[in-house]
């Protein structure tokens, strides 16, 4: 039991959260005191379109382990239509991912708009217990990141 | 001379890796290259040419140079040079022995570059004669015997039999810890050998290559050719043919930063990439055909002027396989002059 | 080298009864170029902000990080604080720590931890921010409206008051819109005519206002305070300037069987026509689909009748291209169709109306000349049955899920108005709920109750279908929770209301979005509800959503005074985070372009020099701050990595990165 | 093992002093950790200066080798690490390895010799190093003229030390002219080329020139035209360079690696050489 | 009936010089031997203009340079690069102006390697029939079929249709193959995540970074590539560690999503034999599916399914690169 403790891995998760609505449903979740892991840690964007598929390697490789991009629900984006393209990006993008063999469930885009605090927490909560249990990322991993 | 079974080689392989780690042609993902072996490899040491030439054992595509830590104002070195255990690399052919030559006159001229040095002083090198060659193969040109490479070791495939000579101290050494593995073998059955492939490679199609017949006009006009334009007019400006030749050591230095220190490494770099020279003043080869030319001038001449005539290419091959627009070194030797009469 | 200070608030406890505040502070200072750091009660205090201006003086600062709340909450106060100590105001940087933070989690550790990360990612998004001034642009002194109803033409005049040009572009012949065609107004029984041409006429007359009526928007280029429209103005075949509007014409115009649109096509009129008797602009149109001049080639009679000789048949469609410098949209409604609801029998019965229908036949102006008469016989209706919400708070899908807001106000009146005018008449009111808030509404509604003796029946009608003549209204009534059938002589639907469809197309010209229902969106449903996302289009009317009279006037006044307040401005300052294009690197593919939202992005042919004193002609991206928005979506589609946007830069998102998984 | 000495690998070293030359152009003083001159090089010779996470850059030392407590960079900015050096306060570690390249032959050719030095902007940088070199060796050499032009009067970099030291040198002949007109201005205004056929120095001077490419082209023609022979004209070169060793490939023209072969050539030297630089 | 071909190229090539409508000719010379073939650019003399089935190389991406220079250039398409040429206009990066496109007959280009990997090697000449090579080598001759060694884009070639010329050479009737286009993406599919992985990482850590996939590419003609740019974070020439091969490929993939004309050139060129093209044509099996058909190049319109929306597409989790 002890050795399992031990090796018990700290998952680390890079939410990406649009300024207009997710941000601000995050703001909604802290101020209703509805709590979510500590190592869920949030990245302002204007809009979910501004995410790269580059951060989110980027994320990978400097060591998260599950990323995770919030937006407003479709049809609401503050652009109109930024988080359309998002979706299909992503879309692409997560696929690509899988279809290189990393899991599925390390990437994940939700909407979540500014009165959905709940939605939040119930969101990262889920996710970082999701990224727990598939443990510590190793196939987008850069090993020259890891500590040594 | 000592011989072993084709069939045993498994077991050579695994003794010699029980002793220093070995390196030899390997199939990964179906293409063959230098690569560590391990229990289950798929070894293909009979592969005339691996994608990869073995530089990469001595100078690799990345190479770790140090490490910094930075505190405040404070910058902290740390050296990552290791001491280096002796290794073993199989199935060098002639072309690319040669090329360590071609290689030593860079990196261990002063002042000496000590992780190349390190390596080719603990690299073990077995080489092994080309039986069959190919059509892209031109070693003899830069007066390389494919039959009977140099080395610690000198192997020879004839028959079902793979034939072991040790030319120097480490060979020896290395042989003598395997060489129960051995029987003896027949010199004379290794020079008929010899004799054979000489004459398969005088009958390939660029044995008419000759770099002798070079003209011998002054670099600068050879420079000012306008050959060079046609020549190079297909180039993509990729690295393949840099990157593939056993010769080629440009490099670049660069920094990698990781999350608690800064890496500075070495890697490849290619003179056929727009950015090679480019600074922010301005760019000394703006032009594909200038980085072309560049890369063939310097293989054959001006590495020569530098190097009592050893041309920086071994015939190898690779790039007249690989090149991806066919563009080659062949072609640059011939529209120069360089061929038999 | 850079010098930032670093802020840290404990907001009372709100922060430090979680977040280790002394440490965070000591953490913080070992960050590369922080030379400050310091903690505080609450930040965005009188003090506090006193506290970071002093610290911006004396050390010299280049860069503040406040790690307190939401950005959302207090940004802009850090920006002003150091704007007002001389530090650009875009060198501030936030870290919440408390909505993120301290708020959501028990633990010290792991929040002053989670804390510490928070901050050393703001300082090291920080480190690469680069002052930014927001860009300027002039302001062309003109509004447009779009719609000539009530809440154009009241934003007109508002607008107009105010001392600024504006231009009303009405699709119709004659401004006047919807309100135009009611009889009577709640809660007062006014007649609409008499409060509204009043104010047509004031359109007409005044300087300021001009009119492109039976016009429609062509093209809308351009962004807040810098607008191009082009306005189709379609051919009338009548010069306006010549039309008296003396009506010649249409007594003598032969083909009369054209549907009366104005009278909701309960009559006829001719195929030249003045749509009604107080058109503004009072002049003659003619429909170009019935007249057989026009058709046919033979006829010519109006131009032969016409005194003033303002017919012209040659006329064409003319472009006219304007500049503004804000726009109100003001569309409008319509009734929704009433195929989806056969139970109402409305197709089939000439008896069965819509509400609308019921107003034109109530106006004196109206086909009936104000008798109330039912359209099959024209015999006077005793017994007329309303039946409320068809079509509206409708979730089967054949409807609208809305309220459509005016209906339970309208049929009061309706009801009222009919048992006032014919006492002998029996009136039923189907209705699911009765909604009256509003000054003086549900007092209206318990006249019509109290005072006329209308019989409300709270249920819902299943069906209505002739027995002889007569219409039968089936349905249930809730309260005595019975089947009820009432044979009925007119039948009166209150018909949901639906955003004109004309909306569609001009949401898509002015980029500004729609909601499922094609209302349009307003840019904050408390706070900005009569801004659009876009800046500089404003919403008033039932576009955005429904509303009786008096809400659909006070929101257009809202809207000019919005107009009013950007046009008072000579130069207009725009949001910094913009995008922006490197054009050594941009290609010119027009992926971007594609993206934009805002159509902020065009593309340009430029000289670039190549070196050897050489030029080459590349077609480059352009993107115009004014316009640009910052979302960011182009920077993602560049495939070449021309495009960054200030403020969130590709290098400072992936600085922050870093800093986050820093371990 | 003890390791081997290996030429990539650098030093760690402080910045001692940092001095605004001209609003671009900083002087820094450099010295080892333990407070003493990194290492001992010739005038003309460059060195590796780094920050780690920034980059490496070449900069040519601008102390004369007879400095013997510190080495000093006078550095223009123009890109990033130029940047972040600028940025830096004193106390400031950065790394250096070097000296590299070949020198200005001081102690053979140039010995005795007249010297012309012939500089644009930065450019004075390198020949700072000669200059004070022959000062301090002063019998061993002729006459010094110095020709030395700028866009304007604050881009003249060491103007203090070329006023205060050189100007008062014996056999010291200071030119010094800007492009443009400047109010406070009472010097010389041309440019450089021009200027250099104006003061008309004896063609047996040994000229050295270092500046932009469009300076140095013009006035080796003028050089040219007042008779002096290429042999005794020398200039430095300015290319990529990454090793500093001539290993990398990146400063090849010809057969000669600027890093190792330079940056110091003769004028006989380039025309032998493919016009790559 | 390959010389038939050739030589009505060649004809037409020499016509148009003559008559002056065309300035210059790109297509491809004869090197070393039979199947040694460079693009190239005739002029004056046509020595060495060829068309065989080694004649591989998509000559689009050349005409981005080409027609920033003087005079008009005739070039001969085949089926699959005219989709690279309209692509590449729809990016305006080709002056349509100034290209004569002559769309010629493919019957499916053959790979080299794939005849090396038969165990044929010393090649001294090969001959050409309509479905065999014959080949002479120095260790005896050798006969292939054609269809035993096709470059891996032909063998699931999308279509033989050519979207645009001005002219065409087609003298047989050209058959195309794309119900095979996306089995081997179904048979990755089809693995599990943790094979799927062991593939890619084995596929990957060939690679060199030589960068030639990027450079041959059609669809990347930016000027300053990402990798190149110092600013873009991601700008690296060493395969230094797993993931810069993956980041690379797969931003690389991701740049040209939705404009990738699937030409395969990308494979074709690849030194180390890594099948590239399947990573591109995973990202348009997946827009196909869930966004609507679409073939990049097939019309000249700058609106592709990544620039492109709808308001019901499919939610992002919901598109699976394959099994779990």
């Amino acid at each position: 039991m002890q050795e399992i403790e031990k090796k018990e891995h700290k998952p680390l998760i890079v939410a990406f959260c649009c300024n207009w609505c997710s941000y601000a449903g995050a703001d909604l979740a802290g101020s209703s005191r509805l709590s979510y892991p500590a190592n869920v840690k949030i990245i302002r964007v204007p809009c979910s379109c501004r995410v790269n598929p580059i951060f989110i390697l980027k994320a990978f490789q400097r060591g998260a382990d599950g990323v995770i991009l919030c937006g407003c629900h479709p049809g609401d984006c503050h652009y109109s239509t930024g988080n359309f393209h998002t979706r299909r990006r992503m879309g692409i993008l997560f696929s690509l991912l899988n279809y290189f063999g990393i899991e599925k469930e390390r990437t994940r885009i939700e909407w979540v708009s500014a009165a959905e605090g709940q939605k939040f927490s119930l969101v990262m909560n889920d996710f970082a217990k999701t990224i727990c249990s598939l443990g510590e990322n190793r196939r987008l991993e850069d090993l020259r990141c890891k500590k040594n | 001379m000592l011989k072993i079974d084709i069939s045993s080689l498994p077991l050579l392989y695994e003794k010699i890796a029980s002793l220093y780690p070995l390196v030899l042609p390997i199939k990964k993902a179906n293409e063959v290259n230098y690569d560590k072996y391990s229990n289950g490899a798929e070894v293909s040491l009979f592969t005339l040419k691996t994608n990869k030439s073995p530089k990469d054992m001595f100078f690799p595509q990345t190479e770790d140079l140090m490490k910094f830590k930075v505190d405040g104002q404070k910058i902290e070195i740390i050296d990552t040079r290791k001491e280096a255990q002796p290794f073993v690399v199989m199935g060098v052919k002639a072309c690319d022995y040669k090329a360590f030559e071609v290689l030593d006159r860079v990196f261990l001229v002063d002042p000496i570059d000590t992780y190349y040095k390190t390596k080719r002083e603990a690299g073990i090198i077995i080489t092994l004669a080309c039986d069959r060659p190919e059509e892209s193969c031109f070693c003899k040109a830069f007066n390389i015997d494919a039959s009977s490479p140099l080395g610690d070791i000198t192997t020879w495939k004839v028959g079902d039999k793979l034939f072991w000579k040790a030319n120097t101290q480490k060979g020896k050494d290395l042989t003598e810890k395997i060489k129960d593995l051995f029987t003896e073998g027949d010199e004379k059955t290794v020079e008929k050998a010899k004799q054979e492939i000489t004459e398969t490679i005088s009958k390939l199609p660029f044995s008419n290559i000759d770099v002798n017949a070079l003209s011998k006009d002054e670099m600068l006009d050879t420079f000012k050719s306008d050959k060079w334009s046609k020549l190079s007019e297909a180039c993509l400006g990729c690295g393949t043919c840099t990157f593939v030749c056993p010769t080629c050591q440009c490099f670049d230095i660069r920094e990698f930063n990781a999350n608690d220190k800064i890496m500075r490494f070495r890697c490849w770099d290619s003179c056929m990439y727009k950015d090679f020279t480019k600074t922010a003043g301005g760019q000394p080869r703006p032009t594909q055909m200038q980085r072309f030319r560049q890369r063939f001038m310097h293989k054959l001449v001006y590495y020569p002027e530098n190097n009592d005539g050893l041309y920086s290419c071994v015939g190898c091959g690779r790039c007249v396989k690989k090149c991806p627009s066919h563009l080659n070194i062949v072609k640059v030797i011939k529209a120069f002059g360089g061929e038999k009469k | 080298m850079q010098r930032i200070g670093v802020f840290i608030c404990h907001c009372g406890t709100n922060i430090a009864a979680t977040v280790d505040v002394e440490r965070v502070t000591e953490a913080v200072k070992k960050e590369p170029y922080v030379v400050f750091a310091q903690n505080y009660q609450y930040m965005c205090s009188e003090n506090g902000q006193q506290l970071i201006k002093t610290a911006i003086r004396e050390n010299k600062l280049t860069g503040v990080v406040v790690c307190s709340c939401s950005p959302r909450m207090h940004e802009a106060t850090f920006r002003k604080t150091a704007e007002e100590a001389g530090l650009n105001p875009y060198l501030v940087e936030i870290a919440n720590i408390r909505e993120q933070c301290s708020w959501i989690h028990k633990d010290i550790e792991e929040a002053t931890e989670k804390a510490i990360v928070l901050a050393r990612t703001a300082i090291a998004k920080l480190t690469l921010n680069k002052p930014l001034i927001a860009g300027e642009t002039g302001v062309t002194k003109r509004a447009l409206i779009i719609g000539g109803g009530i809440a154009g033409i009241q934003a007109a005049l508002d607008i107009a008051d105010a001392g600024y040009e504006v231009d009303i572009v009405e699709k119709r012949p004659t401004i006047g819109g919807r309100m135009a065609q009611l009889d009577k107004t709640f809660p007062t029984l006014d007649c609409a005519a008499c409060i509204l041409t009043p104010k047509m006429v004031d359109c007409a007359q005044n300087e300021k206002i001009n009119m492109f009526t039976y016009s429609e928007i062509e093209e809308v280029k351009g962004f807040v305070g810098n607008f191009k429209v082009k306005i189709r103005k379609k051919a009338r075949y009548v010069d306006e300037k010549k039309c008296t509007g003396c009506g010649v014409c249409m007594a003598n115009c032969p083909s009369k069987k054209g549907l009366n649109e104005f009278n909701m096509d309960l009559n006829n009129r001719p195929a030249i026509y003045i749509p009604f008797a107080q058109a503004i602009p009072n002049v003659a149109v003619i429909d170009p689909e019935q007249c057989l001049k026009l058709k046919t080639g033979k006829c010519g009679l109006c131009q032969m009748k016409c005194g003033a000789g303002a017919i012209d048949y040659t006329q064409k469609d003319e472009i006219v291209e304007r500049e503004y410098g804000a726009i109100v949209v003001a569309t409008g409604f319509r009734p929704i169709k009433l195929d989806n609801f056969n139970e109402y029998g409305y197709a089939d019965n000439k008896d069965v109306i819509t509400s609308l229908e019921l107003e034109r036949l109530m106006n004196a102006a109206g086909p009936t000349k104000g008798t109330l008469l039912r359209p099959s016989d024209l015999t006077h209706p005793k017994v007329i049955t309303f039946i409320q919400c068809v079509g509206s708070r409708d979730v089967s899908g054949c409807g609208k899920p809305y309220c459509s807001k005016i209906c339970c106000m309208y049929t009061a009146k309706h009801a009222m108005l009919i048992r006032e005018k014919y006492p002998d008449t029996e009136v039923h009111v189907f209705y699911i709920d009765v909604r009256t808030p509003g000054k003086n509404y549900d007092e209206f509604y318990r006249r019509a109750v109290e005072q006329y003796n209308v019989d409300y029946i709270k249920g819902m009608v299943g069906k209505v279908y002739n027995e002889n003549g007569k219409l039968m209204v089936q349905g249930s009534n809730l309260l005595d929770n019975e089947q009820i059938t009432i044979p009925s002589d007119l039948v009166v639907l209150a018909t949901a209301i639906e955003p004109d469809p004309s909306v569609r197309d001009i949401a898509t010209k002015l980029t500004i979005s729609i909601d499922t229902n094609n209302f349009l969106t307003e840019a904050h449903a408390k706070l900005k509800p009569v801004e659009c996302a876009t800046a500089g289009v404003f919403l008033a009317g039932v576009c955005q959503g429904p509303k009786d009279v008096p809400e659909t006037v006070s929101q257009a006044s809202a809207a000019a005074s919005k107009v009013i307040g950007l046009l008072a401005k000579d130069k207009l300052k725009g949001n910094p985070c913009v995008s922006h294009c490197d054009e050594n690197t941009c290609i010119g593919c027009s992926q971007c372009e594609q993206v934009c939202p805002y159509g902020a992005i065009t593309y340009e042919e430029k000289e670039f020099r190549i070196g050897g004193g050489k030029t080459e002609k590349r077609r480059v991206a352009c993107v115009n701050p004014a316009v640009c928005q910052g979302c960011g979506a182009c920077t993602v589609t560049c495939p070449s990595g021309a495009m960054d946007i200030h403020g969130f830069s590709f290098e400072q998102i992936n600085k922050e990165i870093e800093a986050i998984c820093k371990r | 093992m003890e390791k081997e000495f290996e030429a990539l690998i650098p030093q760690v070293c402080v910045i001692t002093d940092i001095r605004k030359d001209t609003p671009d152009v900083k002087t820094f003083r450099v010295v080892a950790l333990d407070g003493k001159k990194p290492f001992i090089h010739k005038p003309g010779q460059c060195a590796m200066l780094s920050i780690p996470g920034v980059g490496e850059a070449l900069f040519s030392i601008t102390s004369s080798p007879t400095q013997t407590e510190y080495v000093e960079f006078s550095i223009k900015k123009c890109g990033c690490v130029t940047e972040m050096l600028h940025s830096f306060e004193v106390g400031q570690q950065i790394t250096v390895r070097g000296p590299y390249g070949r020198c200005f032959p001081v102690d053979t050719v140039f010995k005795g010799k007249d010297m012309l030095f012939i500089a644009g902007g930065i450019g004075l940088a390198p020949l700072r190093s000669v200059i004070n070199y022959i000062r301090d060796n002063r019998k061993d050499y002729g006459k010094v003229a110095i020709v030395y032009g700028s866009r304007s009067a604050d881009d003249l970099v060491d103007y203090k030390e070329i006023i205060d030291e050189w100007q008062k040198e014996k056999d010291f002949d200071v030119y010094l002219t800007i492009d443009r007109e400047q109010e406070g201005w009472t010097g010389h205004v041309g440019f450089v080329p021009n200027y250099v056929k104006e003061v008309n120095i004896p063609n047996t001077y040994t000229a050295v020139l270092c500046g932009p490419p469009i300076m140095i082209k013009f006035t080796l023609q003028g050089l040219l035209e007042l008779g002096f022979e290429k042999k005794n004209i020398y200039t430095t070169l300015e290319l990529r360079m990454k090793c500093g060793i001539g290993k990398c490939g990146r400063c090849n023209v010809g057969g000669k690696y600027v890093c190792k072969d330079g940056p110091v050539f003769c004028m006989t030297e380039l025309d032998e050489l493919p016009d790559e630089y | 009936m390959q010389e038939k071909l050739e030589s009505l190229m060649q004809e037409l090539a020499l016509k148009k010089i003559a008559s002056g409508e065309v300035d210059r000719v790109l297509a491809w010379k004869k090197g070393e031997s039979y199947f040694d073939v460079s693009p190239a650019i005739f002029k004056e003399s046509f020595d060495g203009f060829t068309y065989n089935a080694f004649c591989g190389a998509n000559l689009s991406k050349f005409l981005v340079e080409e027609t920033k220079k003087e005079g008009k250039v005739l070039v001969f398409l085949k089926p699959c690069d005219t989709y690279s040429f309209n692509q590449l206009l729809s990016e305006h990066r080709i002056n349509r102006e100034k290209v004569y496109v002559v769309g010629i007959e493919c019957q499916g280009k053959l790979d080299i390697n794939k005849v090396y990997a038969k165990g044929i090697d010393g090649i001294l000449d090969i001959e050409e029939t309509d479905s065999e090579l014959k080949i002479k080598t120095i260790y005896g001759d050798k006969t292939v079929k054609k269809d035993e060694v096709f470059s891996v884009k032909c063998e699931t070639c999308k279509s033989k249709k050519l979207v645009v010329f001005d002219e065409k050479i087609v003298l047989n009737e050209m058959k195309d193959n794309k119900e095979k286009r996306f089995d081997i993406v179904e048979k990755l599919e089809s693995m599990t995540e943790e094979e799927r992985f062991a593939f890619w990482q084995a596929e990957l850590s060939k690679c060199i970074r030589c960068n030639a996939c990027r450079n041959v590419c059609p669809a990347c003609t930016c000027t300053n590539c990402v990798f190149d740019n110092n600013k873009s974070g991601i700008a690296g020439k060493a395969n230094a560690d797993s993931f810069e091969e993956k980041l690379y490929h797969i931003i690389r993939a991701f740049h040209v999503a939705g404009r990738c004309t699937d030409c395969g050139e990308c494979s074709r060129v690849c030194p180390q034999g890594i099948p590239l093209h399947l990573i591109n044509r995973k990202i348009i099996k997946d827009m196909n599916t869930n966004y609507g058909e679409y073939q990049a190049g097939e019309t000249v319109t700058p609106l592709n399914p990544i620039v492109d929306f709808k308001k019901d597409d499919v939610e992002a989790n919901t598109v699976v690169g394959g099994k779990k």
